[in-house]
């Protein structure tokens, strides 16, 4: 098992509710696994959509976004706007051929440490199963591409003074 | 004062770049005072092998649209960028794809597959495909290498300048040539243009938003005075760069965003979606889930259409794609 | 109103009498029971005793009986309708024993996605789903001056708490007061009959026995109402050797909850099994209800 | 599964909880003695299923085993329901039934013959067969109480309460594939 | 000019450095993280001496921005900003990396763990580097303070800023302030009289210069923040005008419709449909329950008005809404008995002689409605013999899983009550006798001493059904001794549950207006269970009482007084400091598409026509940027958390995945 694929997450945490459901986590010594590296923002509404494309596009094999229960927020009904995004984001990521459990959104209040990691276990568990998605080898790896393109210049090197 | 260089180049783009430039009418005739035309496929006659022998930086500006889907067109791009001052990426397709970059929702092969044997107008009845290597009696052939993702101008060399818009609105086109010509000119890399979106001139009457469903245009017959997003129309006017005069949502059609993002935007479908979703009038999970699978059948269509070889995912899941077939 | 039906081992010979009230109620008040096809048994407690993957395996190949088209599963005995529900629950909570349960059942070319069946007693079904007012404009012999002691036991309300109160259920007496019964509020309606026990060990199995016994006489009970075959079993078959025991002289008849209900819905006697039950309802029945 | 404290050694607890749904929560016994107290039949307990949990965390096996605490146990739930820790107390009694009798404990009471005869005739039929269990599991195991149900049978037989021959499923094939193959899954627990 | 970015990985003892290699983490930093000037990992960060070597790098290694990778900002934040204003940078420049909470305390393996920190301490240079210097804005603080609950905590919060010589508005829901208390006879370890000590601080409150008392009102609404609260107050009509009312008591003696007191006396006795709680009630002046008054009914009656000298009586009355400004609230709101019914096992409801500990109180107390005889349900018979049963609805996950904490004390004090009032044998049914307070312990030998039973075992079930000779006619309590291993069964003339204390019903609902989340149980959540008790997530929100969880009188005084002190620690200091995080517009840029208008819920964007912009108003700005998320053109910023410092964020923490993916990613970024 030492070989086993250790998902690279990103978590999204509102600093009122998830971010300190995930400190009680730890002040209470919960383990839980460490593949969700905390970012925190003010809001799970300040979570832009973008902030998880660039994740994915980087090389996350996962994004979460938390933020305090429904109806409990504490900006009073910010993680509506939450939901609303989630829901054109996941109609989105779908639309892109993403897995449905790479992207996820959780609601953790600030008492809830051991929901909280328990939600990261299966998500992480979830992710894993998933295997790595390493976005950027969608566009990047084109051994052909290069190599005709080498072939183009080289055939029209003797005018060509660019640079390989 | 000499006359300076100019070539236009033509990559995976639909042309209607060029006829945008003849769109500037008499001022045609300043343009043609001002430089010698090196290369102009689309309107003048011109050698690439010509170019090849020119000095490195000797074209003073080149003007080059269209989005980078063949190793040729990739050829192309280093050879104009080597031989340029100013290199501008001219039009959407250059700027950030275009529609042509919404090929990158598919792979190569399922390309070639509709449009070597699936398509309903072809008669291929040997099921030929473009390779890039034949061999023929004579010897061996080549064509260019077809791309499985289309980039952009951009992601392929470094661009001086972006004149966007599917085609760049003529007068913007004669504002830009015009700040080049006088050298007044934005710093280097960014978009010639204005930093703020099409509502800013739409004349529509705006109030605060709420969408209950997203409707498509043959669905309503929008009223000529309310902001169309608000008649529930995907308008992409909020997130669309102004410069064309918010032509469309004058003729009470939604604007579909050819302009491209705003200034300092990373990702111009993601501040759609974002925006979008933000006003559906629904706290219940479901409820927009549905709003938005009903209303946006196509999501990627919808909200990146012009710019999904820019974005930030650049293409499909290719993984994806093969679980599929 | 249309349910599969999983009426169980014991209603095909010693609850006889539960197996023609259920089918003659459920006519009356229009619920369709659609008997499960080569349905076989659960195992009650003592396969949960031995193999518990083998148990559920086993229970769960009625579930997976169930047909497409079906959604919701009725059973009359009380085991059996916890054994079901339980294997549903475990598959859901439980996904890696759910798959092996498949896996089982694969052997047999079956597969059972759980939470696709609601498992109900038929309890719920007639209080709840055919519910108050059509019970009470089919009644055409009100029960009027009999005194009915519900009783509930264990399995249906216990472990889970969804069906009635796990302490103090009630439905049965909310049942048996639309049918115009004198309904006995006594203490130990949920309490054990033994179960098994009086197959394995007299003087534990009777003391409890007794202990239902004597609350419902102490609550001048004319006759137990029950919706499990074993409660019965041990109730009436074994009445008369408590009474040996412990020197009693209980003498209460113990029927099905059906039965009563189809008596109150005009059903004749004959076609409920009545004269089934070892301690004999006939003469208090007529009695009282010749009364009024 | 989070747990805040690092793996352990595995003890005989670790298996009674592996063996049950539910049965971690079987740590968080505060020994209220809620079960016991609740149990019809707790009186007649060598330990009361609290005690039984003492114990098992202790490890004292052997102790629990030959107890006839859980053949004492008659399934009403009333412990599971009441439980304030939520334990599937009603499991576990089943479960340290099935190690009693894997182990080959279990000869304190006569439910484990019970048992066995029950599923024998649910092996063979696919239904249970009253008047076969009866003869069976009476008569091999308690002759002197047979006698004494005999005329119990008799009135159950005088009201057709008793059938001679089992009832049969028909695709008894098919449930004894899915038993092989559940047996053989089951094997290593 | 590339910045120069310090970085401090903390070992927090063990706490960190058992779990991170903190030294090579920061080793690593300093080599591979690009423009870190200083790297240096130390025991304890927070220690003046780490403070120190921040300090002294920022002076000596002009560093540009500082990165502190220790424990949660939560705990932190505000020492390292103030270390690094002390070295004369801008404390936003700081950005600290949580690789305590987050990491070393959750992981399982070291070199994970290490991996983890690595990838955040990047994240946080990645962000730093982008961070801009901000200055905190200054708001003052209203001396004035809004009470929320007129029991014993709040009671002793609003005494103590009143003396102090602040102003404070005291809201109480019920007719009269006391809370619960008033309604005890004793209180343990000492049995002194409760209304002896309670009632004068009632009326010390309700005279005191400083103090403005609203009782039967509610607080309906909270906005501004810190210093500059707005509130709303709903006052009940009482259909009784407080400023003519004498409290003389006339209108109650006289009015003919008699009503169950299902409040102050729990359904044992009866008070008037214009009624006072309780004698000693303060503000002494009735209230008409209008669901049961004659006159609101049937339109027949008046005979209250008619009695009234003053004429205070005023069927018309309405409601009435009070706003005002205050500097800090303190919630004061109590607790809510368990509903004992809900576990249907003891009976309660359905046996007669099964009581509730409030009820019980009330049995107890001389002003009660027995006059303090202890009887049976009939109301004339002495029981001889009384179980008390713990833990009924507490340490019970079917239905709160808290220690209620105060019942074994309750319990104890009920024993002593009965043996000293009827001489019946008393049983005590307890899991754990939990008396670990000054002198509560002294109070459990006095019962072993005095001859109270103590079985350890909690009861399974208490039922009326005889099982054999003396159990005929009695309640018969089934449990395990587990001191012997046996069932038992107890018969006794009755039985007192202790129901659990539970939150307030609408204790979330309340904690939702003044902006402060309750545990998963009800209970306010304060701002750190140990170190800040009375403090909440939301400056300017304190906590005191049972609200924040069960507790007795001497714990409930002391924090209110605690709630009392900070709120007089922000009222001298004058002014607050408030995060610079807004949001705000950059006009140029803003095309007027008014997608972000309905974004705020404190309508702080407003949209100007004439300009055809909108534009945030900072002071109402709560800064959650859910309107810069919103923004389809990019323009609205939010400051400390813009797009360029979440994005490096992005980017910092992927630095891996980067360093794996090559040429690709790097032309993505």
């Amino acid at each position: 098992m030492s070989e086993a694929f250790e998902p690279r997450i990103v978590g999204f945490l509102c600093n009122w509710c998830s971010y300190r459901a995930a400190d009680l986590a730890g002040i209470s010594r919960i383990k839980h696994a460490p593949n969700v590296r905390i970012i925190r923002v003010m809001c799970s509404g300040r979570v832009d959509p973008s902030f998880v494309l660039k994740a994915l596009a980087l090389g996350a094999d996962g994004v979460m976004v938390a933020g305090c229960h429904p109806g409990e927020c504490h900006y009073i009904e910010q993680n509506y706007k939450t939901i609303r995004r989630y829901g054109m984001l996941k109609h989105t990521l779908k639309a892109f051929g993403l897995e449905d459990d790479r992207v996820r959104l959780i609601w953790a209040s600030a008492a809830e440490g051991q929901q909280l990691a328990e939600a990261i276990d299966r998500f992480v568990q979830d992710v894993r199963r998933l295997g790595p998605l390493n976005w950027p080898r969608f566009w990047n790896e084109d051994p052909a591409r290069l190599a005709a393109v080498e072939k183009m210049a080289a055939e029209h090197a003797e005018a060509m003074e660019v640079p390989a | 004062m000499s006359k300076g260089k100019l070539a236009i180049y033509w990559a995976a783009s639909c042309g209607g770049c060029e006829i945008s430039i003849l769109g500037i009418q008499e001022k045609i005739l300043e343009v043609d005072k001002a430089f010698d035309i090196v290369l102009f496929p689309c309107g003048a006659d011109g050698k690439v092998r010509e170019v090849e022998k020119l000095p490195d930086k000797s074209i003073d500006l080149c003007l080059f649209n269209g989005g980078i889907r063949t190793s040729e067109q990739e050829y192309m791009a280093r050879l104009l960028r080597a031989k340029s001052r100013v290199l501008v990426a001219f039009g959407s397709c250059a700027h950030e794809g275009c529609v042509p970059g919404l090929g990158n929702l598919h792979t190569r092969k399922e390309i070639f597959e509709t449009n070597y044997h699936d398509s309903p107008s072809l008669d291929n009845p040997g099921g030929t495909e473009p390779h890039h290597e034949s061999s023929v009696p004579e010897g061996t052939l080549h064509l260019p290498e077809f791309y499985d993702t289309l980039k952009t101008l951009g992601q392929t060399v470094p661009v001086d300048y972006y004149l966007p818009g599917c085609p760049p609105e003529s007068e913007r086109i004669w504002e830009a040539l015009e700040a080049i010509l006088t050298g007044q000119l934005p710093p280097p890399g960014s978009v010639i243009g204005v930093n703020t979106t099409v509502c800013d001139v739409c004349k529509r009457k705006r109030t605060e938003k709420k969408i209950k469903a997203f409707k498509r245009t043959w669905e309503v017959v929008p009223d000529e005075e309310t902001c169309l997003l608000e008649q529930g129309l995907v308008c992409c006017g909020p997130a669309t760069r102004a410069g064309c005069g918010a032509l469309c949502p004058q003729v009470n059609s939604p604007c579909i965003g050819c302009y491209g993002p705003n200034g300092g935007v990373e990702d111009y479908g993601a501040r759609l979606m974002s925006a979008l979703a933000s006003v559906i009038d629904s706290n219940d999970p479901e409820e927009v889930e549905r709003i938005v699978r009903e209303g946006l059948p196509d999501p990627v269509g919808t909200l990146y259409r012009f710019s999904l070889a820019s974005s930030l995912l650049r293409r499909s899941s290719r993984q994806a794609e093969a679980a599929k077939a | 109103m249309k349910y599969a039906f999983y009426p169980g081992c014991s209603l095909e010979v010693n609850a006889a009498a539960y197996d023609v009230s259920v089918r003659a109620v459920a006519r009356v008040l229009g619920v369709e029971l659609v008997e499960l096809d080569d349905w076989n048994c659960c195992g009650a407690t003592e396969y949960f005793s031995q193999d518990e993957l083998t148990a559920c395996a086993v229970i769960a190949r009625n579930l997976a009986l169930v047909e497409p088209s079906m959604n919701q599963l009725t059973a009359p005995c009380a085991a059996c309708f916890l054994n079901l529900k339980k294997v549903d629950r475990l598959m859901a909570e439980h996904p890696d024993l759910g798959g092996k349960i498949n896996e089982a059942l694969a052997a047999g070319g079956l597969h059972y996605d759980p939470g696709r069946v609601r498992v109900r007693h038929l309890l719920e079904v007639i209080h709840t789903d055919v519910g108050e007012e059509a019970i009470k404009a089919k009644v055409v012999r009100p029960l009027t001056g009999l005194r009915v002691a519900p009783y509930y036991g264990c399995q249906v309300v216990r472990p889970y708490k969804d069906v009635d109160d796990p302490e103090y259920p009630v439905k049965m007496d909310e049942l048996f007061r639309w049918l115009g019964a004198e309904v006995v509020d006594y203490p130990v309606k949920s309490h054990c009959c033994g179960g098994h026990m009086t197959q394995i060990s007299e003087p534990e199995a009777f003391e409890l026995i007794r202990r239902l016994l004597q609350s419902a006489l102490e609550y001048d009970t004319d006759v137990i109402a029950c919706l499990c075959p074993m409660c019965q079993l041990n109730m009436d078959a074994y009445q008369s050797r408590v009474n040996g025991m412990f020197n009693t002289s209980f003498h209460i008849p113990v029927l099905y909850f059906t039965q009563l209900l189809g008596l109150a819905l005009g059903v004749p006697e004959k076609d409920l099994g009545f004269g089934k039950e070892i301690v004999s309802a006939g003469p208090v029945i007529h009695a009282k209800l010749a009364a009024c | 599964m989070s747990s805040t404290t690092r793996a352990r050694k595995r003890e005989w607890v670790d298996e009674v909880i592996a063996e049950t749904p539910n049965g971690h929560r079987l740590r968080h016994c505060i020994q209220c003695g809620t079960c016991g107290g609740s149990c019809p039949n707790g009186a007649e307990m060598d330990y009361t299923p609290r005690a039984v949990f003492n114990l098992i965390v202790a490890g004292q096996k052997d102790k629990v085993l030959s107890s006839n605490t859980m053949w004492q146990c008659v399934s009403c739930y009333f412990c599971t329901a009441r439980c304030p820790h939520q334990i599937p107390i009603t499991d576990i009694m089943y479960t340290l039934k099935r190690m009693a009798i894997r182990e080959g404990y279990g000869r304190t009471s006569d439910a484990p013959a019970l048992a066995k005869a029950f599923t024998h005739y649910v092996d063979k039929y696919g239904r249970s067969f009253e008047m076969g269990l009866a003869s069976r599991y009476h008569l091999l195991n308690r002759p002197l109480a047979a006698m004494k149900m005999g005329g119990m049978g008799f009135n159950m037989f005088k009201r057709g309460r008793m059938a001679l021959t089992p009832s049969r499923i028909r695709q008894i094939d098919q449930l004894q594939a899915i038993i092989r193959k559940a047996r053989q899954l089951g094997g290593a627990s | 000019m590339a910045e120069r970015v310090g970085v401090y990985v903390c070992h927090c003892g063990s706490n960190i450095a058992g779990m991170v290699d903190c030294e090579a983490v920061a080793r690593w930093a300093k080599e591979n993280v690009s423009d870190v000037a200083v790297s240096r990992d130390y025991k304890f960060m927070c220690s003046s001496l780490g403070q120190a070597m921040i300090e002294e790098d920022i002076r000596k290694e002009g560093l540009t921005r500082v990165v502190v990778a220790a424990c949660s900002p939560h705990l932190h934040e505000k020492t390292f900003r103030r270390a690094c204003s002390n070295a004369g940078l801008n404390p936003y420049l700081m950005q600290m990396c949580n690789i305590r909470e987050h990491v070393s305390w959750v992981a399982q393996e070291r070199d994970p763990a290490t991996e983890k920190a690595k990838s955040l301490i990047s994240a946080a240079v990645a962000r730093v580097k982008r961070q801009e210097p901000l200055e905190p804005m200054k708001v003052g603080v209203n001396p004035r303070t809004l009470v929320v609950g007129g029991g014993i905590a709040g009671l002793q919060a609003t005494l103590e800023l009143a003396d102090a010589g602040y102003p404070v508005v005291l809201v109480e829901r019920s007719p009269s302030i006391g809370g619960h208390m008033a309604q005890f006879d004793k209180t343990f370890p000492t049995l002194d009289c409760s209304a002896c000590i309670l009632t004068p601080k009632m009326s010390e409150a309700y005279q005191h210069e400083n103090v403005t008392l609203y009782s039967y009102a509610e607080l309906e609404e909270v906005s501004g923040s810190v210093g500059a609260f707005k509130v709303r107050i709903r006052k009940r009509a009482r259909s009784v005008r407080e400023d003519l009312c004498t409290g003389c008591g006339a209108c109650i003696e006289k009015c003919p419709r008699k009503v169950v007191d299902n409040d102050f006396e729990v359904g044992l006795g009866y008070r008037k449909a214009i009624y006072m709680p309780f004698p000693q009630a303060v503000p002494k002046i009735p209230v008409i329950d209008r669901e049961n008054c004659t006159w609101f009914q049937r339109g027949k009656c008046r005979v209250c008005e008619k009695m009234c000298q003053p004429g205070a009586i005023d069927y018309d009355q309405q409601d009435e809404i009070i706003e005002l400004d205050v500097g800090n609230i303190i919630l004061a709101t109590g607790w809510k008995l368990f509903d004992c019914r809900k576990i249907p096992q003891y009976g309660y409801g359905r046996l007669a002689n099964v009581f509730t500990n409030m009820e019980f109180e009330r049995l107890c107390n001389a002003a009660g409605p027995t006059s303090g005889k202890i009887v049976l349900r009939d109301g004339k018979t002495e029981p001889r013999s009384v179980a008390i049963v713990h833990c009924v609805g507490s340490r019970d996950k079917n239905h709160n899983e808290h220690c209620s904490a105060v019942c074994c004390m309750a319990a104890l004090k009920f024993g002593h009550l009965v043996l000293e009032k009827t001489g019946a044998e008393v049983y005590s049914f307890y899991i754990d006798m939990r008396t670990n307070q000054k002198m509560y312990e002294e109070f459990y030998c006095r019962l072993l001493e005095e001859g109270m039973h103590f079985i350890r075992g909690r009861v399974a079930e208490i039922t009326d059904a005889a099982r054999m000779p003396g159990e005929e006619g009695k309640l018969i309590i089934q449990c395990e001794d587990t001191l012997l291993g046996r069932q038992r069964r107890i018969p006794v003339d009755m039985v007192i549950l202790m129901g659990a204390l539970e939150p307030q019903a609408d204790a979330k609902e309340l904690g939702l207006k003044c902006g402060i989340s309750c545990s998963m149980a009800g209970w306010y959540t304060e701002r750190h269970p140990k170190l800040d008790p009375v403090a909440t997530m939301t400056d300017g929100v304190f906590v005191a009482g049972a609200c924040q969880g069960a507790k007795d009188i001497p714990a409930a005084v002391a924090q209110g007084a605690a709630a009392a002190a900070r709120v007089m620690g922000m009222i001298t200091k004058g002014t607050v400091e408030i995060e610079p995080v807004v949001a705000s517009i950059d006009e140029e840029g803003c095309s007027g598409c008014r997608i972000c208008n309905n974004m705020c819920p404190y309508n702080a964007i407003e949209y100007d026509a004439g300009r055809n912009v909108s534009r945030v108003i900072t002071a109402l700005c709560k800064g959650c940027g859910t309107c810069v998320a919103a923004c389809p053109a990019g323009v609205i910023t939010g400051s400390h958390f813009n797009n360029e410092q979440i994005g490096a964020e992005i980017e910092g923490i992927l630095w891996d995945a980067r360093a794996a993916a090559g040429r690709g990613a790097a032309a993505a970024v």
